[in-house]
């Protein structure tokens, strides 16, 4: 019974870290879906609303949630500009260009944040005290990142359903000649979509001073988690990101509660292998959805 | 819908101009062909004698590059897949030296061309599931599998081989000319099997699945068997590349031997400036960019990655096929595969 | 199995998601014929080459190719066993030179003067350094039609080999597979154009919803009440 | 490199390890100055290159000491990062409480891109954990703090490197900070002497003073530690300069490797030339420091405190 208990709880542990892989995966994948563009430097946005919140804190005390509303439009017209700037150009083109692209993007904004921010790990805390909840001790800043994370993810999935861009983009995505036909400008679309994803890895990173350490290479490590979390979900697939994201999350956290950290990494890497080889378009969506 | 004019094989054949390097003269061009290199060669063999250990050794870092660029270029250059994962195929050469030498106390020769030998059967094995897997899949997969390296390499697992997390120390028994000119002999050598590929069948099989694989498919070419090909040939030079660059650090930990910001990025962006897909364009590559990092690291060490960043964001936007055929288009060099 | 025949197809299926593409789809390809392959726009027409050249896997049913089954061999095995192929949109080498997209293609010895040969053919030999990317558009669609000669096939499967061409390049193209043919390879070819299909094909198979509806004589067939159904509707 | 007489200061292990082999090539009399890792010198048989630093399993060694005689703890969870100097770190831990007869309750490393310990810290809680030490960089040690507060986790010490000894750390964390543990190698209060130069000690209350002129706020370790080893080297050169006339590298070097002496960084001695593990430090201490209201205060050992340890966290 008290294995059961320690089950659950490390299970709901682990889904409230998995509610931020979450909200970044489903910003690649609505890029990738949208251009069949692999931002890799989707990272490096999670780190810059990282800072924007970092700062907000530090320089006038403005808890995340709040500087959420500082650091998704900041995000969302940073995407739009580099977008506008570079991935229009090379979207359709060749992915070698487009994936150097990116990864070179994502080595200026990390070697730019070291310039600028200093490679110095950065945090601050916040509602850092233990709530009771269903017999377990939560941290209550978790239990408000995971609640605020849901609703953003409920928020995008009900700007696509129910919004006129939403619907442009969701056409876009699914069959990008017929879209066209229909009068869709794709150019905005697509300037639109960077712009969203970007915000979505933005309000990710911002939680990242509070519940774990910010640096400028923090991205890293969430992309390449991201990376795995996609693939499960299938690259292309909002739900299917939601969804694996909060399941690779829970299973993180039991295997390293369990087996080891190395493991629960390993498992991360080995997941995006294996699902690649059974299935090249993931575990969920298809290659084409 | 497009109209031809009849004659536009005609008139295109008029409007080429000439090629520049073919205005020279044919006994010059000649003369220049093969003097070039040999004075290249004797002076970098004779270097060791003439020059300091500071130089010595950022040339040896220079053959490091131009090895691991070509390497990178042989497998990815010609076949159009991004290989992400590359800093793990160092990984493995490196750890097989530094494994050999460390705890079996092994001769270095023995230990790097093993190195060499255990880096292209590892690229064999993961080689034929990973590359089944297309394109951008096949890019997140190989990111994915050098990460995974990483971990594995600090876990207990494999700790008796590779010590874990707290490295693998060994003495190599190497001297710094040793070392020069070992890494000199495998750059070299990377870039002969480029070059025999580039004028090879094979190459031009490689070529065309990185134009369009499904076609190179029909035409009857086995394309999974030619990427396994290139990719373990990819993997051989680059185990002894690794090899001999762990005899440099003499200390390898997981932590810093896999970082793919550095190991896989430099590669890529030297391979890309020099022309992906040609013969000459890694090498141009590696020594261009050695020496401007060179120059803009003595002054500003933080700007260093930025600036192949940089570059790597104007290439593809600007000059996405690279310098090499950047001048063959402009007629200035020969369209020929020997570049 | 017919006597003659070098393509045969048995109950060939092939499911999109909940869409069938091809229903249990049977016809016969007799040798050394221009055979025309039409239907209306969705009819299944090049999922069909795509399962014949491989590319994508029946579900169910059998293909054979002078009588061995094909239908499990992968796309550069059925090229080499004698079936050569072009795309709707034209696939070829754009960053590589016209002389090489030809040599590259042919697996056996002779193949520079068999490139020689077949470029001179088709008026390309002067071209023969430049990329194929900086060729006209017809001319591509020519190179195309030679390379995929370069593999010596005995069936080709061209998919719209007129479309998109001025009428001059147009009579060019069919000159060369009226000329390839005399040889004894066998075509078969995905047309619209009626015109082409009525002058040039001996027999003709009409497909709808993944099926054959008719097959015949070329003005049999154009006669035949389920083939103006399916093209003009009732 | 060529010009180079001799070198100090290479900061971090890796770093160290990677030029250890041209330093050694070279032959370039060196004083690393931060450095805790053994592997450059363990076996190695160094004959340029000396540890000025302490090694990595010296950082809490002490902390166990206080865990055992003032918190009364009965057992320790060692969790640490799998890189060389948190390994060595744990080494230490590890060697002391087996050696003091201290249950390990738990012993485990994890991957450097772990980015929530709060199941590892949770396990260390369910083995029934009094005693939490090691760590790793600065991250480790606020997500460690941080994970333990948010689960309620009560512990009899906290004890971790190298973050805690951070500045940052008590501003980041704030009261969640007080009452835990650090290493320490040097502090500005440290009463150590240096050498003595042209007829006058140089101690560290004098290099804090003209430090503070020069940069107006105080000194950290590294900068002390870079002092140090100037003062080390230039030491050693002068000694050179007497016996020799001129600066010779052989002379400066036998100097490093023989030396055993105080700088204002601290103790200075290292093993000799020609053994297995010739230049690596085996005289320098740390001292256990604590954040006691917001300051952070040497509690152990009890000869050099400034102030009282504090029993429990959190506070």
């Amino acid at each position: 019974m008290a294995d059961l208990l320690t089950f659950i709880e490390f299970s709901l542990r682990g889904l409230m870290v998995g509610a931020v892989y979450a909200l970044m995966a489903m910003g690649l994948s609505l890029i990738f879906g949208v251009m069949r563009v692999v931002n890799v430097a989707h990272g490096e946005f999670l780190m810059l609303g990282g800072y924007v919140s970092f700062f907000a804190w530090s320089s006038v005390q403005l808890n995340p949630i709040a500087s959420l509303f500082v650091a998704m439009p900041l995000l969302f017209f940073l995407g739009m500009t580099i977008q506008r700037l570079f991935i229009e150009r090379v979207v359709g083109k060749p992915e070698l260009s487009s994936l150097m692209l990116c990864f070179g993007l994502s080595i200026i904004l990390l070697q730019g944040a070291q310039l600028l921010f200093t490679p110095d790990p950065r945090g601050f805390t916040w509602l850092l005290y233990p709530v009771r909840l269903l017999g377990w001790n939560f941290p209550m800043y978790m239990l408000m990142i995971f609640a605020t994370s849901m609703a953003i993810a409920f928020a995008l999935f009900l700007f696509l359903k129910a919004t006129r861009w939403g619907k442009a983009i969701r056409a876009v995505s699914q069959n990008y000649e017929v879209a066209q036909a229909c009068g869709i400008d794709a150019r905005k679309v697509r300037m639109l979509s960077f712009g969203c994803g970007a915000a979505m890895a933005g309000a990710a990173g911002a939680f990242v001073p509070v519940q774990f350490s910010l640096s400028p290479g923090v991205g890293h490590e969430f992309i390449l988690k991201s990376f795995a979390v996609v693939v499960v979900g299938g690259l292309g697939s909002l739900w299917g990101a939601f969804l694996a994201g909060l399941l690779l999350g829970i299973v993180e956290s039991l295997i390293t509660f369990y087996f080891s950290s190395h493991l629960a990494q390993l498992t991360f890497y080995a997941t995006i292998i294996a699902v690649l080889l059974v299935r090249p378009g993931g575990l969920f969506g298809s290659a084409e959805a | 819908m497009r109209e031809d004019s009849p004659s536009s094989a005609d008139r295109a054949a008029e409007a080429r101009p000439e090629i520049v390097w073919e205005r020279v003269d044919r006994r010059v061009r000649r003369a220049l062909v093969w003097s070039l290199p040999l004075i290249l060669l004797f002076a970098l063999a004779i270097l060791p004698y003439m020059a300091s250990a500071y130089t010595v050794t950022l040339t040896f870092l220079v053959f490091f590059w131009v090895a691991t660029a070509q390497s990178w270029n042989l497998f990815s250059g010609y076949t159009g897949y991004v290989n992400f994962g590359y800093v793990g195929l160092i990984g493995v050469g490196a750890y097989t030296t530094a494994i050999l030498i460390g705890k079996f106390g092994a001769h270095w020769l023995l230990a790097v061309g093993a190195a060499g030998a255990v880096t292209a059967a590892f690229g064999f094995l993961i080689g034929i599931p990973f590359l089944r897997a297309h394109g951008i899949y096949f890019a997140i997969a190989m990111l994915g599998l050098a990460e995974g390296l990483r971990v594995l390499f600090s876990m207990d697992l494999m700790a008796p081989l590779t010590g874990g997390g707290a490295g693998i120390g060994f003495i190599s028994g190497m001297s710094l000319a040793a070392k020069y000119y070992a890494m000199g002999l495998v750059a070299l050598l990377s870039t002969a099997v480029v070059f025999l590929v580039a004028n090879s069948r094979f190459g031009l099989q490689l070529l065309t699945i990185r134009e369009d694989e499904l076609a190179a498919q029909v035409m009857g070419i086995n394309t999974t068997s030619k990427k396994l090909m290139a990719f373990t040939l990819c993997a051989f030079l680059t185990g002894l590349a690794g090899g001999l660059y762990a005899a440099y650090v003499n200390y390898l930990v997981p932590a810093t031997m896999f970082v793919t910001a550095y190991y896989t990025l430099i590669p890529i962006v030297m391979a890309t400036f020099g022309g992906l897909g040609t013969t000459m364009g890694p090498v141009v590559g590696a020594v261009l960019f050695t020496i401007i990092s060179e120059a803009i690291w003595a002054r500003f060490v933080f700007l260093h990655l930025v600036i192949f960043g940089a570059v790597l964001i104007i290439i593809i936007l600007f000059m996405p096929q690279g310098i090499i055929p950047w001048l063959q288009d402009r007629r200035i060099l020969p369209r020929t595969r020997w570049l | 199995m017919e006597d003659g025949a070098i393509l045969t197809l048995e109950r060939v299926r092939k499911d999109f998601g909940g869409l069938r593409a091809v229903d249990d789809c049977s016809l016969v390809v007799e040798t050394g014929k221009i055979v025309g392959l039409i239907g209306p726009n969705g009819a299944g027409k090049t999922t069909l080459f795509q399962l014949i050249s491989g590319v994508l896997r029946r579900d169910s049913g059998h293909i054979y190719f002078h009588g061995d089954d094909i239908s499990r061999l992968r796309p550069h095995e059925i090229a080499r066993r004698g079936i050569g192929r072009t795309f709707q949109i034209t696939r070829i080498f754009p960053k590589m030179t016209v002389w090489e997209n030809m040599i590259v293609a042919s697996h056996s010895a002779g193949a520079e003067e068999r490139a020689r040969a077949l470029l001179e053919l088709a008026d390309l030999l002067p071209l023969k350094d430049h990329y194929a990317a900086e060729l006209s558009f017809g001319q591509q669609k020519l190179l195309d039609l030679m390379r995929v000669m370069m593999l010596n096939p005995e069936l080709i499967l061209l998919d719209e080999p007129a479309a998109g061409i001025n009428p001059t390049m147009q009579n060019k193209i069919l000159d060369l597979i009226h000329q390839l043919n005399k040889e004894g390879r066998t075509f078969l070819i995905i047309e619209h154009d009626m015109d082409i299909i009525m002058g040039h094909c001996e027999k003709v198979i009409a497909l709808n919803f993944g099926r054959v509806i008719a097959e015949g004589r070329p003005d049999e067939v154009r006669e035949n009440e389920e083939v103006l159904t399916a093209y003009f509707g009732k | 490199m060529d010009r180079v007489d001799f070198l100090f200061s290479p900061y971090g292990s890796e770093l160290t390890a990677a030029v250890a082999s041209v330093i050694e090539e070279l032959g370039v009399p060196t004083a690393a100055s931060i450095v805790a890792t053994l592997a450059p010198w363990k076996g190695k048989n160094a004959k340029w290159m000396t540890q000025f630093s302490s090694t990595a399993p010296l950082y809490l060694m002490g902390s166990v000491d206080l865990a055992i005689e003032r918190a009364e703890a009965k057992n320790i969870a060692i969790l640490y990062e799998d890189t060389p100097f948190p390994i060595g770190v744990a080494d230490g831990l590890r060697a002391r409480a087996k050696e003091r007869g201290l249950k390990i309750a738990m012993d485990e490393k994890y991957d450097k891109a772990l980015t929530d310990w709060s199941p590892l810290v949770s396990k260390a809680r369910s083995l029934g954990a009094e005693f939490l030490a090691g760590g790793g960089y600065y991250p480790a040690a606020v997500g460690i703090t941080r994970a333990a507060a948010g689960i309620g986790y009560r512990l009899k010490l906290l004890a971790l490197v190298v973050g805690a000894a951070d500045p940052k750390f008590v501003k980041d964390l704030g009261i969640l900070a007080e009452g835990v543990a650090g290493s320490d190698i040097w502090l500005p209060s440290v009463k150590t002497r240096g050498f003595v130069v042209e007829g006058a000690t140089i101690a560290n209350e004098d290099f804090v003073r003209s430090y503070k002129e020069e940069f107006k706020r105080d000194p950290e370790y590294w900068s002390a530690a870079g002092y140090g080893a100037g003062q080390l080297l230039a030491q050693a050169v002068n000694d050179s300069l007497k016996r020799a006339r001129k600066v010779d590298r052989n002379l400066t070097r036998d100097f490093l490797f023989n030396f055993s002496g105080e700088t204002i960084y601290g103790d200075y001695g290292v093993v000799k030339l020609g053994q297995p593990d010739a230049g690596m430090q085996v005289r320098k201490q740390h001292f256990v420091i604590q954040w006691q209201k917001g300051k952070k205060e040497v509690v152990w050992p009890r000869e050099l405190a400034s102030a009282e340890p504090w029993i429990g966290w959190p506070r």
